[in-house]
């Protein structure tokens, strides 16, 4: 890591435990904080008015972040900032300002769309269909909609006639979750980001985005929820000793620092082999792969590290007066944020095997 | 009539009776429920199953409802899972552990002072774990001192099922601080209405309060109301704990069987039936299903024939407890994202509701709760493979005994 | 367990200690032996002239054969010697006599075969196609066939002109197996056992007799190599203490004890579930469930044990001096013998899957 | 030029040569081959490799082919991987075991003594194991009895990779029985061709017989062949085990990656490319390759910039033996009965062959050989989580220390 990145993720790190990023902060206020700080920033170009840190500056971030089980809605924003930021579009310099300083809020969706652009005679662009896991869609003004037929990207005004958001509360308290319907609603030509090869281009540079973000978020949480174990097993006596000393519980632990050591190596590696000089996300089938591969081990690795973390503080696991349980919720709701996933391995495998036919 | 030919009419005849009589929308009234409800259910389930002779099959002859064998008792647990009826939680505490320990260790005095009132909807909970007690009963530190004709009672439990709804306490105490740990324990039923008791529910992670913890402040309980004598508390819960004798593992393992066509309706709703991958993995579930039905029947058979020997529990309740992971971790996986919306749980439901991350999330209590996986595995290596036990005064430097 | 069932285990397992029939026995000598001890009558109905003893009995050998890692090719006979004591065919009686006794010896695929019958213009059966893991093809005189369209079953002589075997050896030395090649080699009428609705019925009880006695042989391998593994770590020591009182060990060999049990206690299970009062193999599909159940848990936990036995015997468990390996290879063949390996749990899920939507 | 285009340079300049002189069908001829065949391909090789300047990346500047930077030996590694080149496994002990003892603790006379020779071709081989030490290399019981400008050897090393073949032997072994049991030991240069050295291969269960034991009666050894102080080998043996800094594991786990099209192989051949199920679980083995890729990178970038803590080789060493073990379990898997047939095994090749059993059989040497799995979770749980280690002098009653 350069000295620039250590120096963030030392400041991320003080911010998100000392400030109380967690749970007991109001959403509103940490939002206003980060936009303070000017992480919202941190992966813009410095040409168009942000730190340049790119995708490895988000990740630090996104890492520190799942490290303190941060609430604050950052990526939605982030990843329609980063849309915005592409390209040249009427809107741009003024939106990505304000999204940036924090003045307006985007939300977008972190799972699957099935939202579909028609013309009408008009040649007015009409949405319908629907989006799930938008974050904090309520504070949002707009929302970043992708057509799953990648005819374009554009930003829809969630007041607009025929658009409507349901809160979908989830086990993990600490992101608030929408479902967003869409039922003819037009397009404001103003507000459409790309369209045909450019807006396909864009939604991969953003599903790489989406996927090392969540995978850092997943990282951090599995490397703070291990500390807090393997803590909680040198305090506790049973049997006259503290359970630290039991080698079958030693053994467990090791096996989950090499998953997750594994998983931070593969997120590190992959920064490079996703980003180009200026550390800004590309959309090749390699960087494609490599996001893959880093969202799904990350995932997985927080998954196995909170369902361990759960057997090994025994009862007191079990109840919500511990924090296990908050770990574990968002372990398993970063499993299923992004593609569907087993599409994850099954997309890895494909993408492989094609290339070695292509070869 | 041989044995054989009156266990099929007895099989027959309580699944005629069960449905009849099992309300099949009880599964959606209980989801959401209020705590009233929920106990309106279990309660009318219970006089239901007293009436019927069906809720004591274990209890000795002469007893309503009791004098049933075990093999007679598989077969009523059998046809409950069979027939998805509720599960009797509110009342579990009393008609095994309490029940059982009466008939076993109590007087003949205290089994009928006691025993009617069970069959009436007495509730009990068992008074046993204490916080950083863990799997370790020996370490208790909740105290007995004797007074006169009393015992005053001062200290706290934790982990007692359902303590918030119960009329009494099965409980363990210190009388002594003898030599070995076990030596100085006291079994005493206490009345939770007693002054100087306090429950708290535990908030669990799934947002249930299946459990408590008792405080006790000074509460007097009667030297009449000892069961055993003093000291011998550890003995008398160990006759708690073997109560039910191998049943709730093989009702729970039939039930989970039963409940396999829910991952094939989680299947169909996210589109995925036909996914080669799920279908293996579903495939290798059902083989772990039937493997877990096999063990805990033929646990049940081996105590009916009197060929139990030691570990064999441990490795039903190992291999249930990882199945049931597996289940509930096949489920959510499929349902995907859809399964990680919050629900409400299914108040006395069975463990597999279709609720996947709550399901998911209690599949822990079979690996922690009643000795943990970890003191299983101890006991398989140790009792049943003849693997040495790490002797019990290694500590680290400075720590403990 | 029956009395008889415990006597037939006890002794069997004494014949197969003490007289040796593992590596170390002549494959001939221990045949005539198993057919002096009438093992080949085991599962034939008394009123044919066998022991009567039906699966039970048949599994209770082969766990003890697995046990004592035996060479003996005991199993296809016993196929062919099921399959030639069903229904009524001219040849029943004389064949069914000199099989029992061992005099005659036919080989049957442990695999999957692709044999095809054809009637030519003249109406005799003409079969071709091509069959895998006969075991000992080279001691026997004929081979029973099963076409694989479900035509029907026959004793085809391997003699005769179009037939040919190959030796394919295997890495686990205890099996002999072989290849059978047919090209247009005629069924004699005299020698068809079984045609259309019950050559299929027959098929399937094969089978489920197939499955089981593989499952038996696993469970018996993976009970004497964890006692093996158990003692070993009793033995060996390490830092000043056996092996055998390092946690994390007695943990991983609980595990391979409940995988073991749980396979043991299925295969016991299901033989209820599989047979008629008279402990005869009945051909339902409840029945092939089982039988594909208990096939895939059995030989999971023996390569399960078997691997962990290999770790757990460090580097002597690598050397041809140990033991270990004739276990480990021969769990691993086991698992790839009957069908193929995934389309055990694929089976029963289909199966399942359909009794539900007939249901 | 920079450092980076330099090294760009160089990653050119060695793929270059590595396409002219790669032999493609020395997997084909290593095939069943006899030893004679496997002799001549690893000696023509190494003599090329040197000639080139390739073989001693890692040797100081001055010597030849030496004093490149670790980043340029992880470049050389890496494309030697990507060329699909045989690996030098006769002079690994030489070049890397034996040279860098001598380059960091030998006597310049040593040095010039023993280096050249090991560019002409000289065979090394490694005596520190010991039967029974497994991996406590204190426990060792090799003597060295010093009588005069000599000593005299007796005792038994085993798990010598091609001791066989070996012209030379680093040997660890006791001249002490102190206190401590790391301070009593020894480190000489043994000749393999002295009196009373004897090497019986060791048949390994592949068939192989990659390793040996080599017994040492009475065989003496000039003083001047001790590398160090009487007493200090238990320090010199850490050097000669550093010696290859992390390169093996970068160099081994690129190949894994340029083996996964084995694994489509395996699946084109049993007609199961469409198999989702195996496409899932090849998804997944192709994310563990590139973790392992990028866990055995980072270990050497953090030995580049003097970061390595304690544990970091563990990691690397474990997580590449399970994902090892993976890959051949599901070439395997694939595979199906197919992959039961005996076939020949390939000498001095990698570790993914297609040869699928005897690919998971030789994967088990990487989780026993050079610090068991349980060793390095030891290590990992120590000193890298600081959870508590087990205080040596715990033994049973009436065993042991």
């Amino acid at each position: 890591m350069t000295p620039e990145l250590n120096q963030l993720t030392d400041s991320a790190r003080q911010v998100v435990a000392g400030l109380g990023l967690g749970l007991a902060a109001d959403e509103q206020e940490a939002y206003s904080l980060i936009a303070e700080l000017g992480w919202l920033m941190v992966s813009t170009p410095e040409e168009q008015g942000g730190l340049g840190m790119g995708l490895a500056g988000a990740c630090a971030l996104h890492t520190e972040l799942g490290r303190g089980l941060a609430t604050v809605p950052f990526l939605p924003q982030l990843l329609a900032i980063s849309a915005v930021s592409s390209g040249a579009w009427p809107g741009q310099e003024i939106w990505l300002e304000s999204m940036m300083s924090g003045e307006r809020r985007v939300t977008t969706s972190l799972g699957e769309s099935s939202l579909t652009v028609e013309r009408d005679g008009d040649g007015a662009m009409k949405l319908n269909g629907r989006a799930v896991a938008l974050a904090s869609a309520d504070c949002a003004s707009h929302v970043l909609v992708e057509a799953a037929d990648g005819v374009c990207l554009a930003l829809l005004a969630l007041d607009q006639s025929g658009v409507r958001i349901t809160a979908r509360p989830t086990w993990d308290v600490t992101r608030r979750l929408f479902d967003l319907e869409v039922s003819d609603a037009a397009l404001d030509p103003q507000l459409i980001i790309a369209q045909g090869e450019s807006a396909s281009l864009l939604r991969q540079r953003l599903a790489i985005l989406r996927d090392f973000a969540l995978a850092a978020d997943a990282v951090g949480g599995a490397m703070a929820l291990l500390e807090m174990t393997v803590e909680y097993l040198q305090t506790r006596q049973q049997f006259g000793r503290p359970l630290a000393l039991f080698q079958a519980l030693k053994h467990r632990c090791a096996d989950l620092k090499a998953h997750t050591e594994a998983a931070q190596a593969l997120l590190q590696d992959g920064l490079d082999a996703v980003t180009d000089r200026e550390g800004d996300v590309i959309a090749t089938p390699e960087a494609e792969m490599k996001a893959l591969a880093v969202k799904q081990l990350a995932c997985s690795a927080y998954a196995a590290v909170a369902e361990e973390s759960l057997q090994l503080h025994g009862g007191i696991g079990m109840t919500s007066e511990h924090d296990c349980h908050l770990f574990l919720k968002r372990a398993l709701l970063n499993e299923h944020l992004g593609r569907r996933q087993d599409s994850y391995d099954r997309g890895l495998a494909d993408r492989f095997i094609a290339g070695l036919n292509q070869a | 009539m041989s044995a054989a030919s009156s266990q099929e009419a007895l099989r027959r005849e309580v699944r005629d009776w069960l449905s009849q009589n099992v309300d099949a929308g009880w599964r959606a009234a209980m989801t959401d429920s209020e705590q009233e409800a929920f106990f309106a259910l279990q309660k009318e389930w219970f006089s239901e199953l007293v009436k019927a002779g069906y809720a004591t099959p274990h209890w000795p002859e002469g007893w309503p409802g009791g004098g049933r064998s075990l093999a007679e008792q598989k077969i009523i647990y059998e046809e409950v899972a069979r027939a998805d009826a509720p599960r009797l939680i509110l009342y579990f505490v009393a008609l095994y552990h309490a029940a059982c320990t009466l008939f076993e260790c109590g007087s003949a005095e205290q089994q009928s002072r006691y025993l009617p009132a069970i069959l009436e909807g007495e509730i009990w909970c068992q008074g046993f774990s204490e916080p950083n007690a863990g799997s370790d009963l020996a370490s208790l530190k909740t105290r007995a001192v004797r007074q006169g004709d009393h015992y005053v009672i001062t200290g706290q439990k934790t982990w007692s099922t359902m303590a918030q709804y119960a009329d009494r306490c099965l409980l363990l105490a210190r009388t002594d601080k003898g030599e070995r740990p076990q030596a100085g324990l006291t079994y005493l039923l206490l009345d939770m209405r007693a002054r100087g008791v306090t429950v708290r529910p535990i908030s669990q992670i799934t947002g249930d309060d299946e459990f408590a913890e008792i405080f006790f402040d000074e509460v007097e309980v009667p030297v009449e109301d000892r069961i055993g004598e003093e000291g011998a508390g550890w003995a008398v819960a160990q006759t708690t704990l073997a109560s039910e004798r191998g049943l709730t593992l093989v009702e729970l393992s039939q039930r989970m069987r039963y409940a396999l066509p829910l991952i094939v309706d989680a299947m169909r709703r996210s589109d995925r039936l036909d996914d080669a991958a799920i279908r293996r993995d579903f495939g290798r579930l059902i083989t772990h299903v039937d493997a877990a039905c096999a063990l805990a029947d033929r646990y049940l058979l081996k105590r009916i024939s009197g060929d139990e020997a030691p570990g064999d529990a441990s490795i039903v309740k190992l291999y249930y407890a990882r199945t049931l992971r597996e289940f509930t971790a096949l489920g959510k996986r499929i349902a995907g994202l859809d399964g990680q919306y919050h629900r409400g749980f299914m108040r006395g439901a069975t463990q597999e509701t279709g609720n996947w991350t709550v399901d998911f999330m209690n599949s822990y209590n079979w690996s922690i709760a009643g000795g943990s996986d970890e003191i299983q595995r101890n006991i398989i290596a140790e009792r049943m493979l003849g693997m040495p036990r790490e002797p019990r005064d290694w500590t680290l430097k400075g720590q403990g005994a």
